[in-house]
Parts: structure tokens; C-alpha cells; sequence
């Protein structure tokens, strides 16, 4: 495999893994803070993707479905943190696990209800087609190029947010301290609802992202959701800094699995099998990677001792 | 008597009659479905002794299910095409025979069981959901592409696997074997839970302290009653193939082990009998809310919503009460 | 003289910059009760815990029942005959009073991994549940889930349940916390008599129970031992009185 | 037994006020979930041809299997035992097909496929009982490899999902396909991200592509690719190409090649009125899977007509004669009951505001499938 295709692979796998930390990012936000384990962030995605499909179709304008798949989302949180989830704070993780199955169940059948059975269209903007020239000549999607510096951006913004400002200094304390945020005077349910609704605005925003260039249809969050929990649990739930790591870790093994392991084992094997062989070996990298970080590191890369 | 005791009773009382009702006014089907609500509490009540007795809140028993099901799919491939399994370094032919089948799903079951709880105990809360759920999607992704048998497609044994002196493809009899085990296995779990494993194991979950003070390991507690669990779960899969000729990946889905995971809270949590009692509604709610309309998932979430948020307890926790202590 | 059951030896412990145990030496000699006492925050919850297992040392020993055992886990402790009550009742609260005390006999017998035989209709396993309720006087109550005991019904049961483990040495983070007058009394006099079966390490709040009780007092501020002695050497010792008991007084 | 025997008796006489209708249909098919579509519209064709056929003593039994082959099985058992159904049909994937199809035939059921065409069903399974009015699952691919041999292209790269479907496309690409091969794919199933297999589909240097990713998989590999500026021609069996999906591609689908037994402009009486009266009756263009759905309606009506359901071999012989006005033009059943058909080229284009296929050629003529020999019937 040539270098060029080696670094085309790792843009690839850094451009999968920051799309996963806007998944993760809000996850772990939701877990730190409220100690929620939310089994129906999938749907948010899912809910972003179809609010920017629709309002793309409508107007044309993809910055405007962005707009709508960020509100989109954040509402639909709001409205799912005050109606259930603010009932399973206290609740053990079983009740938590299962009334956020139930969520799954009620909007992914919903959305088939409201949108019908068939996927939906949402493209890229004309202006981020195409590809464009990077050093060393490796030509690259512009589009895919844009995820990643969004998603870079969106990172940074989310670090100085909970490290410079009020509100990060709430939900630091937050995760800290559940009793002591209280002491402090501040306002609690709204503390959660906003965090809730930043989770899932963020949720939402990648949904809309990579609905541009996936298939927009009922159920997308799925494999999503599963691979952000496993971001999370190599990150070590809670921390944010675990959640940037791990998407990058679990983007580049996912990426570079798929690509170099069929290689790897057509090395000494007939190519068919190998082909076959290595992608089954690939599909599993992921969890064989979080099982291995969970053996050394039972709290995750992140997650304190 | 108790209310649990007479609730107990009739459920299983119910499960008795209502086939053989159903076997007089020749309605075969209802037997298959009881059949099915017989089988998912059995995979229940393995995942029940885990989650309601020991606290472990495993989101990966769909593996086990899947393991015993293919552990069926497997011996009966063999026997079916008279091709031997292994024949190096000895010959390991198929067979059709159920114990034997029953035997072999629960060791295997048993040892990925030690392996995966091994490696999984290690962590603890949302850790143990996450890594339980992982290995889960690990053996799905391997069945998928597993083409020696059958990847996603599955394998199909037309006819169902042997039991001496019964006829295994007429619905009563199958369910007749089906309930008998669920019987032993409640019978089974019921004494474990007031044994010294089953009280030290309670006495884990509500406190590690005091269980380490008392000299004992909770690890080791933990890891007994993990591989005790997912070899019963294991032989509801092989069941549960059994009863549909048919085993394909999709036992493997996490949204299996949501399932069975359902069936266990809707009953009532570390109950006894409380995964049949999930189990039967959950057939119940699939078979009518099915009908009602197409998009019916909706409202099996809003009934499981409900349940989560106002019954908690489940079932038993709604007629019942509060779990009595006993001793 | 006979040898100490319990020995710590040069035992030190560090968080970061905080220094929990300096250099501590402390021993148990059968017969004794060894009260630990010191203002809140000195280490005292830390050293217990390196004696029972829960934390490691960075440096020094434990020897218990003349055997090194500071590489061994607390369930490993405990069977060697470590008997212990918690600071924060640390019971099966949804168990009833007479399971959690077979769950000590349970403990004892050490026989844990039997499956199909009735825990709670062993004749051996009750006789030595009831026998220790009745030694702290919860008989009557062995049928209530423990969660609905009084707070010093619970401090009770821990002690029943230390009981039925027979242990070689009894290590109580503050029994009498949160008793009243009248069940710390019942208490003490209880503890008294049981320094016969085993000797008793005593970490205790209460100044008047540790004077009444203890054959010899360690005092611990700042992670380091400044005294150990009798009741009058220790009320005598001028530092004592300056780093702890006046604070006390005052 | 006798108890029993009384009861039953007294049940049925209770039950049996009702007339029955002559011919009970069972259709098992995916209505709800993410693959409801292709349900949906096999199920509306169906029903289509029945509605036209006129005849008022066929009763049609629908259920939803959720796409999971338990539940599709659970199903076929409560139609066979209790409903009692003559025919079964309905199934969209291979997976479930397999579950269901071996046990209902070996009851002596008539089981006519509208979709799936699991090799194992076309060779050593096959089964009087059976037949399959779509495709035997390599017909496409295989036509698709015949395609590129027309079409000049000697060095292609292929990928499909890594499970049974995703092998056998490809295995069916290679059978007809003469060329070389400068990449072999498999890509994990529901995969969502092709970023990677892109990338080694530019440093390839093929002069071809070929890829099998059904349902939305196909959607997220054609935008990915388009964005991706790779401009290797693509070729694909048409499943990703579907009126139901299109939509959702869009621009990024525009001009690709794909291989099909049927397609909306096929110039045939039957297909015009059927393309018409479908979209007049449901308001959409009809799909590849709403076709089958009708073929295996009218397949069934003509039987019906010829021969009652209960003369079992009478009904066999109606059906494999396959009288009836296929909206595919030619069509007739090979030896192991599955079609013999010509296979098309169609390419994507866009009508109006819709994007569409067109003819533009035949890849293959009077095609059969290859396990046929291996059928023992």
C-alpha cells in the first residue's frame, strides 16, 4: 500500500473519528453531569438528519438544515429531558437502559410514521463539493475535509466552554459534586435540561453532517450510538478529553482495520479468504480494542482510578 | 398464603392450562406462541439471576441465546448432512439427539460465559453494560460472516431435533418438554437463591464491604453466578431454535438482549418467576398491539415507558408489593 | 509475655502532598482492648483500612496471627480472623437481622459455594446467628429487614455479625457513633466482657467509653502516633493534652 | 383423544356460521423497520393484480415480520397451522426466506417468492413447491458481469457486504465477468462510512466498479463516492437503484449502469398498463419490487384459474406453465421452478424532477440460473 493511500486512509479515519466525538462528546457530557446512561441518543441523531432533509428540501439551503437540525434536536431533547429522562436521575442504570430502549422504539417508529418508509434526500452544498489538492498530492473530498475541521472546531469549543465559562464551571462541579452545584445556588433542573439539550444539538449537528453524504433513514442512529458507547468506555465515561481520544482511536482502528487487515492476511492466505477473512476480523477490531483498553484500564483511558 | 406465592402459582397454573386448552380447541398456534413465552423466560430467568440476583446488569445475553442456538444449528447441520463436525484429532459427528444437544449448548454457553465475565468483572456500572454489550456485537459480526454456517442467512434444519419416546414436531409435546424444563430451571434457581451461594451473592449486591469483611470474594460470586446465568440463557437458545428450525445471527442483536432484558423488568426485577410473567405479557402485547396497527412499536415503547417510570417492580411489584424477606 | 496478634510496623500512607500514616507502629496483645483515638482528619480510617486490607501501604507491615500480611486482600484477612465493623454500617439492608447474621455464620463455615441446600434452615448456620444476636441482645428482632432498624440496632448487628465470624482480633471503627446514652452503655458494657474472646482494636469518638474501656490508648494526629500508654499515662501526657484533649475540652 | 375429538367438534361446529372463502393467501412480508419499503411495495403490487384480476373468493392474510426470521417463522406456523392458508408468498430477504420456506414447503404448502432467491432454495433445496417469480440471487450480478464484458471494461474492482448476499454477488459478477480483478472487497454489513474502500477504489486503477450494497448502504456509497470525484464508471445489480431510493441519491446516482429483469419504460403492453394503473392507485411510481409483487399476483391468478388449489398437482402444473402477461416481457420457469428471463441494462436519469431508469440495453438473454443443475426435481 503506498503512503499517499496510507495518509488518504488516516484523514479518513480522523475524519470518522471526530464525527463519532460529536456523538460521544454529548453522551459522556450527559453521563458526567447527570449520570445518565442514554440509550436514545441514536435517536437525535436520527432526528437531526431528518430535520435538516426537510428543511434542505424546502429551501435549498444547507447552512438553514443545519440551523434546523441543531434546533430540531435541541428541542426534541428539551422535551424528552422534562417528560421522562428527568424521572431517571435517581434511578439505577437497569431503569435507565430500558426507558431509553423504550425512547428508541417510540421514535424510530415514529419518524417511519411521520416520513414514511423510504429514505430521505440530503446532499452536500454545491460549494463543498468536490475534492480538493492537500501537500503531497493527495487529493481529498472537500466535504469530508469540512467534517473534519467543523468537528475539530466544535471540539475546541466545547474545551473552552467547560474549562472558561460559567456554565462549564457549573458542570464541571457537576460531575464533581452533585450536592455542592446545589449549594452553590444554581438552578439544577435547568442546569440538566441545558446539558441535555447541548448533548443532544450536538447529536443532532452530526446527524445532519454525515446525513449528507449517508443515507438518511429510520434506525441511522443505531450503529452510531454503539460505537459512540464504545468511545466512551475507552475514554472513560465522563470526561471529554477521554471521549476526543477514543473517537480518534476508534475512527483510525475502524479505518485503517478495514483497509490493511484483508492486506495483512493476503500476506499468507489465498486472497478470497483473506478478503473475507480480514473484513470479519475488521468488523470486530473495535470492541477486541475496547476489551483490551477495558483489561488494563477498567475506568477507560479518562476515567480517573 | 403470600400474594407473590398465589401469583406464582397461577402464572404457572396459566401456562399449564392455557396450552392444553389450546391443544383441545385445536388451535396448534397458540401452542407455538406459548412455546415461545416458555422459552423467552427461560432465557429470562438465566438473565434474571445475573441482573436481579447478583446486580450485574449484563446488555450482552443476547450472546448466549445466540451461542446455544448455534451450538443447536451446528450439531444438527452435521447430523443432517452426515458431515463430522471434526475429524482431527477424533471424530465429532453431528446429532439430532436434544439432550445431548441441551448438554452441549450449556457448556459452551458456560465457558464463553467464564471467559466474557472473566475479562468483564474486571468493571463495574455502565462499564459492565458498555463491555457486556461489545462482546455481544463481537459474536454477531463473526455469525454474519461466518459463511461455513450460513452467515447472516442462518441455518435451516427442516426437521426438529430428537427427544426419546416423544414426538418433537407435534406443538404440544414440544411445549410439554419446553415447560418441564422451565420448571426444573425455576425450580433450580429458586432453591439456589435462598442457598449460601444465592444469599452471599444477594448480600454482594447490596454490599462488597460486607461481603469482603466476611471473608468472600464478590468477584468470585459474581463470576458463578454470570457463567450459572448465561448457561441457562444458552439453553433457551437452543430451544428457541429448536422451535423455529432456524438460527440466524439476529439471536446475536443487541436488540435481542434488550428483549430479554425487557422480559425480566416488565415480570419484576430478582423475582423468582418474574421473567415469566415478563415474558408471557411481552407475547401477549406483541400478539395484539400487532394487530392494531403496523407501526406498533410505538406503543409497545409507551407501555414500556410507563412501566419503567410507574410500575417499578413490574409486574410482581404491581400485584405483589414490595418483595417480602424471607427466610 | 506473650506475642501481639496484631503487629503494624513502620506503616506509611501519602495521598499527593497529604501525609495520611507516618511511620506508624501499633500492636494488639490478646486480652487487650487498644483504643486508637484523634481528632477528625488525623488517619484513623486510613490505618484501619491498611489493616484490614483495604488500601496498601506505600511502605511498612501488617503481620497478623504471626503471618505477613500485607500483600493479602481483605476477604483473605478476614478468613485468617480479622473481624470487622464499619464506621458506616455496611449490612445487607434488605435483608432481614437473623440473614445477615447467617450470612457471618455463612462466612465462618467458609463453605460459600453450595447451591441447592437452604441457607436459613441449617441448623448449624442458625445456632450461631441466634447465639450471637442474643450475645448483643437482637433477638426478638431477627425477623426485621435490617433497613428498618434503629441506627444503633444497626451498629448492633454489625457487632453480631463480627461475632459469628469468631475472630482472632475484633478492629470496630466507632461503635458507638450516634448511639444514645443508654445504648452506648449497653454497648461498653457488652465490649467489656468480649475482650476475653478476642482483643479489640477501637477506634471511638467517645472519650468516656475509651476511658472506661481501653487497657491501653494510641493517639493519633497528623498521621503520626505522638503517644501510646494506659488510660492514666495517656491523661497524664502533656502533648496529648495540648494537641487533642484540650481542643476537646474546649 | 376422544374428549378432545368431542371438543374440537363442538368448537367447529360453533365456528363454522361463516363462508369460507375458496382460497386463503398468507403474505409475510417486512412492513415496519428500516427495510419496510421494499415490503410495502411488494404487498401493493400484490394486492394490485388481485384488485384487477376481479376475483372476490381469493382471501389475503398479511402479516409484518419485522424482518426478523424468528417472528417470520412464528407467523408461517400460525398460517399454516391455524389459518390453513393454500399459498404463502410475501418474503423480502434471503435470510428469512430461508427460515420459513423449507418447513412450509415440506407441509405442502405452495410458497411463491416475490424477492428472494437464496442459492440453497435454486440447487440442492429445491422443491416442487417451490418457485420463484423474481431472481435467483446471482441473476443480476452475473448479468452485471456479463455487462462489463460488452462494455470493454477488463479491470474492475468489486465490493459487496461480508455475508452470505454480499458472496454470492460477487461470486456471480466473476462467473460471467472475463476480466481481471485489481481489488476485492468485502465491507461490513450496515457499514455506513465507504470513505476507506473509496480510497482504495482511486489508487486501484480499475476501469470498472462493480458493488452490491443493498437498501442504505447503496445510498450512503453513491453520495460518498460522488463526493469523492472518483469517476470509474460504477456498475450494480438495480436493487440500489430503485424508484424508492433514488430520491434519496439524487444527483450522485445520475448516469450509473445498472442490471435488472424490469424497468419502468420495458415496452410491453402488460408493463405500460401496469406502471399506469400502479401509480394511479397508489400515487407513486411503481418499483422493481412492486413489479414482482404484480408478477407473482397474476402468476398466481392464472394458476388459480387453470386449476383449483386443493388439486395439488394440477396447481403445480398451472403454475409452471406460467401463463400469464409478465410486466418483464418473456418469462417462463426453468427446470428448478425459477425464471428464465432476459436481464437489462437500465441507467439512472433524471425525468422532470424525479430520477428514473432507462432501458439501454439487454445484458443478457433468456438468462437461467446456475444451481439449476443441481436440482434434483
Amino acid at each position: 500500500m503506498s503512503s499517499i493511500l496510507l495518509i488518504e486512509q488516516a484523514l479518513n479515519g480522523l475524519q470518522f473519528g471526530v464525527m463519532l466525538f460529536l456523538m460521544a462528546a454529548g453522551l459522556t457530557l450527559i453521563f458526567g453531569v447527570m449520570g445518565l446512561i442514554n440509550l436514545a441518543h441514536g435517536s437525535l441523531f436520527m432526528i437531526g438528519a431528518f430535520a435538516a432533509a426537510t428543511v434542505a428540501a424546502a429551501t435549498g439551503s444547507f447552512l438553514l438544515a443545519l440551523a434546523a437540525s441543531l434546533a430540531a434536536a435541541a428541542v426534541a431533547g428539551v422535551i424528552v429531558e422534562v417528560v421522562v429522562i428527568r424521572r431517571l436521575y435517581d434511578r439505577d442504570h437497569l431503569d435507565q437502559v430500558l426507558a431509553t430502549f423504550a425512547l428508541i422504539l417510540i421514535f424510530s417508529e415514529g419518524t417511519r410514521w411521520v416520513f414514511g418508509s423510504f429514505p430521505l434526500f440530503l446532499d452536500r452544498p454545491d460549494w463543498l463539493s468536490g475534492s480538493v489538492m492537500l501537500p503531497f498530492g493527495i487529493r481529498y473530498s472537500l466535504y469530508r475535509l469540512a467534517i473534519i475541521l467543523v468537528g475539530l472546531a466544535v471540539a475546541a469549543a466545547l474545551f473552552l466552554m467547560i474549562s472558561r465559562t460559567r456554565i462549564g464551571i457549573q458542570i464541571r462541579a457537576g460531575e464533581n459534586d452533585r450536592e455542592m452545584i446545589g449549594a452553590l445556588g444554581v438552578n439544577i433542573s435547568l442546569l440538566y435540561t441545558l446539558v441535555f439539550a447541548l448533548g443532544a444539538a450536538l447529536a443532532g449537528f452530526a446527524g445532519a453532517l454525515i446525513g449528507a453524504i449517508q443515507s438518511v433513514q429510520v434506525g441511522m442512529g443505531e450503529p452510531v450510538l454503539i460505537l459512540a458507547f464504545v468511545v466512551i468506555v475507552i475514554g472513560g465515561i465522563g470526561s471529554i478529553k477521554g471521549a476526543f481520544i477514543g473517537s480518534i482511536l476508534v475512527g483510525m482502528t475502524d479505518t485503517l482495520g478495514r483497509s490493511l487487515l484483508p492486506a495483512l492476511f493476503g500476506l499468507f492466505m489465498d486472497p478470497a479468504a483473506a478478503t473475507s477473512v480480514g473484513a470479519s476480523l475488521a468488523s470486530m477490531s473495535i470492541y477486541i480494542l475496547m476489551a483490551g483498553v477495558l483489561l488494563f484500564r477498567p475506568k477507560g483511558l479518562f476515567g480517573g482510578t | 398464603m403470600r400474594r407473590e406465592t398465589i401469583l406464582n402459582f397461577s402464572l404457572l397454573g396459566l401456562l399449564f392450562l392455557f396450552p392444553l386448552w389450546a391443544w383441545v380447541a385445536d388451535e396448534p398456534f397458540l401452542i407455538t406462541l406459548a412455546t415461545r413465552a416458555v422459552i423467552f423466560a427461560i432465557a429470562g430467568v438465566g438473565l434474571n439471576l445475573a441482573l436481579g440476583f447478583g446486580g450485574l446488569v449484563s446488555f450482552g445475553h443476547a450472546l448466549f441465546f445466540g451461542l446455544g442456538g448455534y451450538a443447536m444449528g451446528i450439531l444438527a447441520h452435521h447430523a443432517q448432512t452426515y458431515v463430522p463436525m471434526f475429524t482431527w484429532p477424533f471424530v465429532i459427528e453431528g446429532t439430532t439427539s436434544m439432550p445431548i444437544i441441551w448438554l452441549t449448548a450449556i457448556a459452551v454457553s458456560a465457558l464463553v460465559a467464564l471467559g466474557v465475565g472473566a475479562l468483564s468483572l474486571r468493571t463495574s456500572g455502565v462499564y459492565f453494560i458498555m463491555i457486556t454489550l461489545a462482546f455481544a456485537q463481537m459474536f454477531y459480526y463473526f455469525a454474519i460472516s461466518w459463511s461455513a454456517y450460513g452467515g447472516e442467512d442462518g441455518l435451516s434444519i427442516y426437521v426438529r431435533n430428537e427427544f426419546p419416546g416423544l414426538n418433537t414436531m407435534d406443538p404440544i409435546q414440544f411445549y410439554a418438554i419446553c415447560y418441564v424444563i422451565l420448571l426444573v430451571m425455576l425450580f433450580f434457581v429458586f432453591r439456589l437463591s435462598r442457598s449460601s451461594f444465592g444469599l452471599m451473592l444477594g448480600a454482594a449486591r447490596q454490599n462488597e464491604d460486607r461481603v469482603q469483611a466476611l471473608g468472600q470474594v464478590p468477584y468470585r460470586m459474581y463470576l458463578t453466578a454470570f457463567v450459572i446465568s448465561g448457561a441457562i440463557t444458552g439453553l433457551a437458545g437452543a430451544l428457541f431454535a429448536d422451535l423455529n428450525r432456524f438460527v440466524s445471527p439476529v439471536m446475536f442483536d443487541w436488540h435481542t438482549s434488550g428483549e430479554i432484558m425487557i422480559f425480566v423488568i416488565l415480570g419484576g426485577v430478582g423475582r423468582v418467576l418474574g421473567p415469566v410473567a415478563g415474558a408471557a405479557l411481552f407475547i401477549l402485547l406483541e400478539h395484539s398491539l400487532g394487530g392494531v396497527s403496523d407501526y406498533w412499536h410505538i406503543y409497545l415503547g409507551a407501555i414500556l415507558l410507563g412501566v419503567v417510570l410507574f410500575a417499578r417492580g413490574g409486574l410482581f411489584g404491581l400485584i405483589a408489593g414490595r418483595e417480602v424477606a424471607h427466610d | 509475655m506473650t506475642d501481639p496478634v496484631l503487629e503494624v510496623r513502620g506503616v506509611s500512607k501519602s495521598f499527593g502532598a497529604l501525609i495520611a500514616s507516618n511511620d506508624i507502629n501499633l500492636d494488639l496483645y490478646p486480652g487487650e482492648i487498644h483504643a486508637l483515638i484523634g481528632p477528625n482528619g488525623a488517619g484513623k480510617s486510613t490505618l484501619i483500612k491498611q489493616i484490614s486490607g483495604g488500601l496498601r501501604p506505600d511502605s511498612g507491615r501488617v503481620h497478623f496471627a504471626g503471618r505477613d500480611v500485607t500483600d493479602l486482600s481483605t476477604a483473605a484477612r478476614a478468613r485468617l480472623g480479622m473481624g470487622r465493623t464499619f464506621q458506616i454500617s455496611s449490612l445487607a439492608m434488605d435483608y432481614t437481622v437473623l440473614q445477615n447474621a447467617v450470612l457471618g455464620a455463612l462466612g465462618h463455615r467458609g463453605d460459600v459455594f453450595r447451591f441447592f441446600r437452604p441457607a436459613m434452615t441449617d441448623p448449624e448456620l442458625l445456632d450461631r446467628a441466634r447465639d450471637s444476636l442474643e450475645t448483643v441482645g437482637l433477638e426478638e428482632f431477627h425477623a426485621v429487614r435490617t433497613s428498618e432498624l434503629s441506627h444503633g440496632q444497626r451498629r448492633q448487628l454489625e457487632v453480631a455479625v463480627a461475632l459469628t465470624l469468631s475472630p482472632k482480633v475484633f478492629l470496630m471503627d466507632e461503635p458507638m457513633a450516634g448511639l444514645g446514652g443508654e445504648g452506648s452503655h449497653r454497648l461498653m458494657g457488652f465490649l467489656d466482657g468480649l475482650r476475653s474472646q478476642a482483643p479489640i482494636l477501637l477506634v471511638e469518638h467517645d472519650m468516656d467509653a475509651v476511658f472506661a474501656l481501653a487497657d491501653r490508648i494510641s493517639v493519633l494526629v497528623y498521621g503520626e502516633i505522638i503517644a501510646t500508654g494506659t488510660v492514666g499515662e495517656i491523661r497524664e501526657n502533656p502533648e496529648v493534652r495540648s494537641a487533642y484533649l484540650g481542643e476537646e475540652d474546649a | 383423544m376422544t374428549l378432545k375429538s368431542m371438543i374440537a367438534a363442538a368448537a367447529f361446529a360453533a365456528l363454522a356460521g361463516g363462508a369460507q372463502a375458496d382460497v386463503k393467501v398468507g403474505m409475510i412480508t417486512t412492513l415496519s423497520g428500516g427495510g419496510a419499503g421494499l415490503g410495502l411495495d411488494v404487498r401493493d403490487g400484490f394486492l394490485l393484480a388481485l384488485k384487477q384480476s376481479g376475483r372476490d373468493d381469493i382471501e389475503m392474510i398479511i402479516e409484518d415480520d419485522q424482518q426478523k426470521p424468528d417472528v417470520a417463522v412464528q407467523i408461517a406456523d400460525r398460517m399454516i397451522q391455524a389459518e390453513d392458508v393454500d399459498v404463502l408468498t410475501g418474503i423480502i430477504w434471503s435470510n428469512l426466506a430461508m427460515a420459513v420456506v423449507p418447513g412450509a414447503v415440506a407441509q405442502g404448502k405452495i410458497y411463491l417468492s416475490p424477492n428472494a432467491g437464496p442459492s440453497a432454495l435454486a440447487g440442492k433445496g429445491c422443491h416442487p413447491n417451490y418457485f420463484n417469480v423474481a431472481w435467483q440471487n446471482d441473476n443480476l450480478h452475473e448479468a452485471a458481469g456479463a455487462y462489463a464484458n460488452s462494455a470493454g471494461y477488463t479491470n474492475s474492482f468489486i465490493l459487496a457486504p461480508n455475508y452470505p448476499a454480499g458472496q454470492d454477488a460477487l461470486t456471480g459478477y466473476k462467473r460471467f465477468y472475463e476480466g481481471e480483478l485489481s481489488g476485492e472487497v468485502y465491507t461490513k454489513l450496515g457499514q455506513t462510512d465507504y470513505a476507506a474502500e473509496i480510497a482504495q477504489i482511486r489508487a486501484s486503477g480499475a476501469d470498472s466498479v462493480f458493488f452490491f450494497l443493498p437498501g442504505g448502504m447503496g445510498i450512503s456509497f453513491l453520495k460518498q463516492y460522488a463526493d469523492s470525484g472518483v469517476d470509474i464508471p460504477l456498475i450494480g445489480p438495480a436493487f440500489s437503484f430503485d424508484q424508492g431510493i433514488l430520491q434519496a441519491v439524487g444527483d450522485a446516482a445520475l448516469g450509473v449502469v445498472n442490471t435488472s429483469q424490469w424497468a419502468k419504460d420495458l415496452d410491453n403492453p402488460a408493463n405500460a398498463a401496469f406502471v399506469e394503473s400502479f401509480e394511479a392507485e397508489y400515487g407513486r411510481l411503481p418499483s422493481l419490487y412492486a413489479s414482482q409483487g404484480f408478477d407473482t399476483g397474476n402468476l398466481m391468478i392464472s394458476a388459480l384459474d387453470k386449476a383449483e388449489v386443493s388439486d395439488v398437482e394440477g396447481f403445480r402444473a398451472a403454475l409452471k406453465a406460467a401463463d400469464f402477461a409478465s410486466t418483464r416481457g418473456d418469462f417462463a420457469f426453468g427446470p428448478n421452478n425459477h425464471p428464465i428471463q432476459d436481464i437489462y441494462v437500465r441507467e439512472v436519469i433524471k425525468e422532470g424532477d424525479i430520477y428514473t431508469n432507462k432501458t439501454i440495453g439487454v445484458a443478457i438473454e433468456n438468462h437461467a440460473d446456475a444451481y439449476a443443475a443441481e436440482c434434483g426435481m
